[in-house]
């Protein structure tokens, strides 16, 4: 038995089940008018994501996708949909005009086949099928990336978050003067 | 097999959905009354009619402590590999660390300073 | 637990179902009667009122729900908005301007729901029957299941009351009529 | 030890582990239930009452009851609401509280549940997940009180969810791992005994971040009925209601479970049997929370969120450093 | 800290005390001997002064009475409306021969309005069935009346007799009425 | 024996026990309340007190409806006065006019008179207080509600008790609830 | 422009809302959490009990009084009965003098427990409400003895009151006064200490005693801003002169005061009523009373301390045996109006906070 | 597995972010759209670590990195945006034609 080509496991339907949660929550995303529906949508690709993470094996990050990005990041932005939603205009306006909808979503379209296609004609210089095992403390290896391999970096997030941290506030707080 | 242990997760999710969809999708239209009217469904304040619109723009704080909440969030990712490599990073890591968290407390400290944390 | 009247239930037209629905009920027979029976088990032992205090009486109910005469034991706790309440005690004289507002509190309690008319004034306008402010009796704004006299009614009183409420949710549903 | 992760993922062991998780979630809801039921008793006797006793033996089938009737209630959908989110926010709300119950080791000889490498962790992430839940149900109902009180869940809970996921950080630095399984079996043989003892600022800030996670008393502001009527769900009705309850109460029994486990030594203590001995401290946790419950007031909101951004993380952000320092040199 | 702590040793104190919740419905409640509940009215000693009709604030007791034989006024009719009731105790502190009391019931609730109509035969009969603490009295009352009745013929008959008496004074203060 | 106590009004007024009429409590009331008088007939000139006399043991002046405010005020603001603490209002319709009263006190003196005024029934209108007592705000809503008189200078001149669409002044006289039959009333907003 | 504003919402609490304590409506203006503007609507508990009184005797108004203050029916008994007998110049006798006193601070340490309950299950704790209705219970079982009812009373008359007090009654008073002290003991160690309480509470809603004075406010929100004015010291009325306590002050005004003060004012109340035990004489209860009271055609107000403060009846005779109108001075009504001035720019949960300790029951507001 | 379904998932989620991020006015969801263009090349680092030839924990620390940057950017981006509306009450993109506000 084969999906899509590939041999039914356990992977192979958790994938495309994921994927299909993925994609259609990013056309709903893109469809539905009212932004909170949209910011459910969002949650939806996260956690799709994070489960794709999880397949990879990477548990580690699947698990900080969804906290990082389905937790935090979708409240943050639920938040300033809030925000800086007024009133009772609880529908998005029109997007932009037909044509260049249609133009742009040609364009997108032919973009991401044209990358399809790539993807499939290349000979990739890792082992294709070959799935390496699930590694059971990728927890560990991160840390040792991280604080080996990785320090400056590490030590730079630190700087950049705490600039962000400060710069977000600087700018979110003006009114207050 | 470890996966095994993502698929248990996966049951439980799915349970988790079921059973609220079970319960009120399915057996849930079957037992109970359903007679909306336009008095039932009205939106509920103290007995009075609303005055204007609930969801109305509401103070920036909240924003403000979102987004303190994503950078501290980011943080606590961070931590926890150094947490659970602890014994194996030894001191070096160690320093790393009250580096990192040296300079996100700054960060704490300035939104501290700038009555962030305050609500008014 | 009253489910042992087993004896053949004519008709249950039950507040909430649709003539429809009943009829299907009614239909199948012995499993509704005594599902009907379960539902009435189950809404006579969970009888969450709205927190609403009028006046006086307000006080006595308090009282019953305190410590010394506990109408958590019955499974009675009052839950302060009407969309999880199942029973809306009118505790105190209905005024005139408080009328259309009880209405719409009752309105928006999900079905089934219950009404019990505590005191004098929630029945008839008690002491304030010849007030020009005053609504008599509670009854020309809403359905009430259960009177129970007094001003105030003492907590026994009450809990006798809403003993008498829980009796009648279970008449029903064993598909009795219970005249009022 | 049995487990389902060292079986091969086969589709009778498949079967087996849906069976399991079934039995498990089944125990687990009556667990809860009961858990309503033992909320109504505690408060009572604590109030000099008596509390539930009339349906059922020592009213033992009050929350039966409750549920059923919840169940036979109408479902409102306030016409001003935003249907589908207000239909769909409890579900979201509750999915993930169920879920996180999967990683909670219970006993000692069995592990039904998933013994994920990642379980301190899966927790945090996922009942971060519920908070959208929250917002958007309070969102949803287009109702004042509801929304104020989403908002202010969701400001609360995010706010103490940081000290919650830097208190556990303690523990993992002691265990050397995220998985809960091996947290329990550090502690069997970890010098000082239970974390509770290396740990007990960790612990502290733990319990006070948790009752926070919880909208516990005195941390209740969210559905403080004097402000906000029910919260961010008072315009749910019937079961939908139900299961916002039930959101709450199965986190509040997680968090207990995830408390002993980190702190107390999970299932371990001698004489009885593990799942006992995991249900006493479990217990112990929750009636704490009840005691608390009846006891508290509430705190004011601005003092609530200072609380978390002043005290609660400079204190867990210290016992990092502070246990850091003291693993090095001891 | 402290205060929180010493608030969770009150509240844990109270765990183990004797709960206080008297349970009604099984266990009835011993109301004291003044307690205002659902009136008695025994018609026999009614002697339709209207005085409690016109006592009353809300108008609830309505009454008619005709003379019979003797050119004794004699109760027909005497209607309470408990709908409207508030059980104020001015009628029983009127009436000059004790016709209306208080009984100790209080259980009255019903499913309709209607029920709240109470007739003089209700209000006997609740008499009978309720009115437990002043059929006591009355007993007394009776005893004491006869003892004084008894006295007074042994009086007339001329038979001097230093008999003590029995103390009817001290019980009158329960119904108190004066004015 | 009690009442005598009870009154504790102006020191003046507390005299041995009244026997015969005139009560001498009456008596030193009313001659308190002419000393008033003329200190607020001095400010005022003559027109603005209409009428003194005792209120049982306590002193009264009747003021010219014109003048309300200014004398209220005056007789908070003067150094021999300063009654400064509002007890009672009230309002009362004796069926050809409608009779404002208020009871003030002084904290700083202990002393206690009653200040009255009155308006005609048909236009009821008489200066609003509230300016001079914020204490009496609602007080004034609840006389224009429940016996109509307007007090001009009101900042917030709204029924209280019923709500806005109601007609008729219940605690008139000639008041009949039969104006008000309907049961259910506009929603009050 | 300029400023990212919050939209204003405006929330109505009440009337139907758990922290209202009846049916009182609180319009506010919420900006953000911040109350901008707040306005209270009363009136939807008014019965029109001064019109309904125009057409009773005066007997027949004592039960009326006792649904104004429904938590204090005693007091309110006694406004009425003391206007009327300070018109009609009525002697009292002595022990019904004693009796009434005690009724009237039982009376006044339900109210005040009710209100130490109530207002902490607004700051969200529930136990202590429950506690307050254990002690409350007692002292209503107290009265449901000596009068035979448990919330309206109706036990006062003009010239005494209704009933002596029962065998043995005296004594249980006696007991309870103890019981009662060590109770108080126990809450203020549950509540008074807390630090949560305390941080709600304390320089919340700071009335100062100009404004007090101002806005005539009375009772316990006039005293906790430092001024000794209790109508008990300052005219005392009945017997009180025969008794020795304290007038409790608060000393900032805040909300912590206002219950510090109720707290403290239990007590003194408890002192009172053992000295009135202690000296009760014997002797009838009921004065010489004409059997229809008709007060001579005047006007006349008396005031008495009520649980809430100023409680007055203002009564125009016209010799009849009704009242021709009557005027009841609420405490709770006056007292109120504050509150809208006391809210602006707090935040909504401060709003619990202020408006619990204000005090007021609906059943005067509304009258 | 093979590696090729996820990079075409990666892809296909980058296009959609994509024209998200050209289509939409409102500027949290270009916002959005951008990160699920992130979110995308995140899937291809973990995908890349994932069928390495030797067993590779680097893609997914970069996918760390990645977010930790993208939580930064959201962060800021959504202040600026905050800010924005703060000067002219909207969220419109088009609304965003000079940086001088």
């Amino acid at each position: 038995m084969m999906l899509f080509g590939f041999p039914i496991t356990g992977e192979t339907v958790a994938f495309f089940m994921l994927a299909l949660i993925i994609i259609t929550s990013g056309v709903f995303l893109m469809t539905l008018r009212n932004v909170m529906h949209m910011a459910l949508a969002l949650g939806g690709v996260f956690l799709g994501v994070a489960g794709i993470f999880v397949i990879l094996g990477a548990d580690f990050v699947g698990v900080v996708q969804v906290m990082i990005y389905a937790g935090a990041i979708t409240i943050l932005m639920v938040f300033s949909l809030m925000l800086t939603h007024s009133g009772n205009k609880a529908e998005e306006g029109p997007e932009v005009g037909a044509v260049r909808g249609i133009a742009t979503f040609v364009g997108v379209a032919i973009v991401v086949g044209a990358i399809l296609l790539v993807i499939r004609h290349t000979s990739w210089p890792v082992s294709p099928t070959a799935m390496q095992p699930y590694h059971q403390s990728t927890v560990l290896l991160i840390a040792d990336a991280l604080f080996h391999t990785y320090t400056i970096q590490f030590e730079l997030v630190s700087a950049i978050l705490t600039t962000a941290l400060v710069g977000a506030v600087i700018i979110a707080r003006k009114e207050e003067q | 097999m470890y996966s095994n242990n993502f698929v248990f997760v996966l049951i439980f999710m799915a349970l988790g959905v079921l059973l609220p969809v079970g319960a009120l999708v399915v057996l849930g239209p079957l037992l109970r009354p359903n007679h909306p009217t336009r008095a039932k469904t009205t939106t509920y304040e103290s007995g009075l009619e609303p005055i204007g619109d609930a969801r109305i723009r509401f103070n920036v704080r909240y924003y403000l402590f979102a987004l303190l909440f994503v950078i501290f969030d980011v943080e606590i990712v961070f931590l926890y590999p150094w947490a659970v490599a602890y014994h194996a990073l030894g001191v070096f890591g160690f320093v790393e660390m009250v580096i990192f968290i040296a300079l996100l407390v700054i960060g704490l400290v300035y939104a501290w300073k700038k009555k962030v944390l305050e609500w008014k | 637990m009253e489910m042992n009247s087993s004896v053949h239930l004519p008709t249950i037209e039950y507040e909430g179902f649709t003539e429809e629905e009943s009829a299907q009920l009614r239909r199948s027979g012995v499993v509704v009667n005594s599902l009907e029976q379960l539902k009435g088990w189950a809404r006579s032992n969970s009888l969450w009122p709205l927190t609403f205090g009028l006046a006086c009486c307000a006080i006595e109910m308090m009282g019953t729900g305190a410590s010394h005469y506990d109408l958590d034991r019955f499974g009675i706790f009052f839950r302060a908005s009407p969309r999880q309440s199942d029973v809306m005690i009118v505790a105190g004289t209905v005024t005139k301007k408080m009328a259309p507002l009880l209405r719409r509190l009752y309105d928006q309690m999900p079905e089934p729901k219950w009404v019990v008319s505590m005191g004098s004034c929630a029945t008839a306008g008690g002491p304030y029957v010849r007030s020009y402010s005053v609504v008599k009796g509670v009854d020309q704004i809403v359905p009430v299941d259960v009177y129970i006299p007094g001003c105030p009614p003492s907590p026994p009183a009450l809990i006798y009351g809403l003993n008498k409420l829980q009796e009648r949710i279970r008449l029903e549903a064993a598909g009795k009529k219970v005249t009022g | 030890m049995f487990s389902w992760q060292t079986q091969p993922l086969t589709g009778l062991n498949f079967i087996g582990m849906v069976i399991g998780a079934v039995v498990v979630l089944a125990i687990l809801l009556l667990v809860v239930m009961y858990l309503i039921f033992f909320l109504r008793k505690v408060v009572a006797w604590m109030q000099n009452r008596i509390g539930p006793n009339r349906v059922g033996p020592w009213g033992l089938f009050q929350s039966m009851a409750d549920v059923l009737k919840l169940l036979l209630k109408e479902d409102i959908v306030p016409a001003k609401a935003d249907r589908a989110l207000f239909l769909v926010a409890p579900i979201i709300a509750f999915v993930p509280a169920f879920t996180v119950l999967a990683v909670i080791p219970y006993t000692a000889g069995h592990i039904f549940t998933a013994g994920l490498n990642i379980g301190v962790l899966f927790y945090i992430a996922l009942s971060s997940i519920t908070i959208l839940g929250i917002v958007l149900g309070g969102w949803a109902s287009n109702n004042k009180y509801s929304l104020v009180g989403g908002l202010r869940s969701a400001a609360q809970m995010i706010s103490y969810e940081i000290p919650l996921g830097m208190s556990v950080l303690g523990v993992v630095m002691l265990a050397g791992s995220l998985n809960l399984t091996t947290i329990v079996q550090q502690q069997a043989t970890d010098r000082f005994g239970w974390y509770i003892i290396p740990q007990i600022i960790g612990f502290v800030v733990f319990m006070i971040a948790a009752v926070a996670e919880l909208n516990q008393t005195p941390f209740d502001l969210p559905e403080a009925e004097s402000e906000l009527v029910a919260g961010y769900f008072t315009e749910y009705t019937g079961f939908r209601f139900a299961f916002y309850m039930l959101t709450e109460f199965v986190y509040l029994f997680a968090i207990s479970a995830l408390a002993t486990t980190l702190f107390l030594g999970g299932w371990l203590g001698p004489w009885l049997p593990s799942w006992l001995w995991f249900a006493i401290k479990t217990s112990a946790v929750i009636f704490f929370m009840f005691w608390l419950r009846a006891t508290m007031p509430r705190l004011r909101v601005d003092k609530l969120m200072g609380f978390a951004w002043k005290v609660l993380i400079p204190v867990a952000l210290f016992n990092i450093l502070l246990t850091g320092l003291l693993s090095l040199l001891v | 800290m402290f205060g929180i702590l010493k608030g969770l040793g009150v509240t844990f104190g109270q765990l183990t005390k004797k709960k206080v919740t008297l349970q009604y419905p099984e266990v009835k409640p011993v109301w004291p001997e003044r307690f205002r509940g659902i009136h008695e009215f025994i018609p026999e000693l009614c002697i339709v002064c209207n005085q409690c009709a016109r006592i009353c604030p809300t108008s609830c007791i309505s009454l008619s009475g005709s003379r019979d034989a003797n050119k004794k006024m004699r109760i027909d009719t005497y209607d309470i409306n408990f709908e409207i009731c508030i059980l104020c105790d001015l009628c029983v502190e009127v009436c000059p021969t004790e016709a209306i009391r208080m009984t100790d019931q209080f259980e009255l609730a019903a499913y309709s309005r209607e029920e709240f109509y109470k007739d003089m035969h209700w209000l006997y009969d609740n008499h009978k069935e309720h009115g437990t603490y002043h059929a006591l009295q009355e007993a007394k009352e009776q005893a004491a009346k006869e003892q004084a009745a008894k006295e007074q013929a042994a009086k007339e008959a001329g038979a001097k007799e230093q008999a003590g008496r029995e103390p009817v004074a001290a019980s009158e203060a329960a119904t108190g009425g004066e004015t | 024996m009690s009442e005598e106590k009870k009154p504790a009004a102006a020191p003046a007024a507390k005299p041995a026990k009244a026997a015969a009429p005139p009560d001498p409590r009456v008596v030193a009331a009313t001659a308190l309340a002419d000393e008033i008088r003329a200190s607020i007939e001095a400010r005022h000139g003559a027109g603005a007190v209409e009428e003194t006399g005792a209120a049982k043991t306590i002193p009264m002046i009747r003021i010219a409806p014109d003048k309300w405010r200014d004398v209220v005020t005056f007789l908070r603001d003067s150094e021999d006065h300063r009654y400064d603490y509002v007890e009672l209002m009230a309002g009362t319709d004796y069926k050809d006019y409608i009779e404002l009263v208020i009871y003030l006190y002084s904290m700083k003196r202990d002393a206690y008179i009653t200040v009255k005024t009155r308006t005609p029934r048909d236009a009821a209108s008489l200066p609003s207080l509230t300016p001079v007592f914020p204490g009496v705000n609602w007080e004034e809503r609840e006389v224009y509600d429940l016996l109509g008189v307007h007090f001009e200078g009101h900042p917030d001149l709204r029924r209280i008790m019923m709500w806005d669409e109601w007609k008729g002044y219940p605690l008139r006289k000639d008041y009949s609830d039969f104006d008000n039959i309907p049961t259910r009333g506009g929603e009050p907003r | 422009m300029e400023t990212l504003h919050s939209e204003e919402m405006i929330l109505n609490i009440g009337p139907q809302h758990p922290s209202t304590h009846g049916v009182f409506r609180l319009v506010v203006t919420i900006d953000g959490e911040q109350i901008v503007a707040a306005d209270p609507v009363v009136g939807y508990l008014h019965r029109g009990t001064e019109k309904l009184a125009e057409s009773l005797q005066y007997t027949q108004i004592i039960p009326y009084t006792d649904r104004l203050d429904y938590v204090a029916a005693m007091l309110n008994n006694y406004a009425l009965v003391h206007t009327v007998e300070y018109a009609m110049d009525l002697e009292i006798p002595e022990r019904a003098e004693y009796l009434r006193v005690i009724v009237m601070e039982l009376n006044r340490v339900a109210s005040h427990l009710l209100f130490v309950g109530a207002y902490l299950l607004d700051l969200g704790a529930m136990s202590p409400f429950l506690y307050v209705f254990q002690e409350r219970e007692m002292i209503v079982q107290l009265f449901n003895e000596i009068c035979g009812a448990r919330l309206t009373y109706n036990y006062m008359r003009v010239g005494g009151v209704k009933w002596d007090a029962p065998p043995g009654w005296l004594a249980k008073v006696r007991d309870f006064l103890p019981h009662m002290r060590e109770k108080l003991k126990m809450y203020d160690a549950l509540i008074s200490g807390n630090e949560i309480f305390l941080s709600r509470v304390r320089g919340m809603g700071v009335i100062t005693q100009e404004e007090a004075v101002a806005y005539s406010l009375s009772g316990i929100n006039l005293r906790s801003t430092g001024l000794r004015f209790d109508l008990r010291k300052k005219r005392p009325y009945g017997i009180y002169d025969k008794f020795a306590f304290d007038v409790v002050v608060g000393q900032n005004g805040d909300c912590f005061d206002r219950y510090w003060c109720h707290f403290l004012e239990m007590e003194q109340s408890l002192n009172i009523v053992e000295q009135a035990l202690e000296s009760i004489p014997d002797g009838p209860v009921l004065g010489k009373v004409p059997k229809l009271i008709r007060i001579p055609a005047g006007e006349y107000y008396t005031s008495i301390e009520g649980a809430r403060g100023e409680l007055g009846v203002y009564i125009v005779s016209d010799g009849k045996d009704k009242p021709y109108r009557m005027k009841l001075r609420r405490p709770s009504f006056v007292n109120l109006q504050i509150l809208s001035k006391l809210l602006i720019g707090q935040n909504m949960a401060n709003m619990i906070a202020i408006l619990g300790a204000v005090d007021i029951v609906l059943g005067e507001v509304d009258a | 597995m093979a590696l090729q379904p996820f990079l075409a998932l990666g892809a296909i989620l980058f296009g959609i972010g994509l024209f998200g991020a050209l289509t939409k006015r409102n500027l949290i969801i270009v916002l959005i759209s951008i990160e699920m263009m992130l979110n995308a090349a995140n899937i291809n680092l973990v995908a890349f670590s994932h069928f390495a030839l030797k067993p590779n924990i680097d893609g997914q620390v970069y996918a760390l990195f990645n977010i930790a940057i993208a939580a930064a950017e959201v962060a800021v981006g959504l202040a600026i945006l905050l800010s924005f509306f703060r000067a002219r009450s909207s969220s419109d993109v088009r609304d965003v034609n000079l940086m001088k506000w």
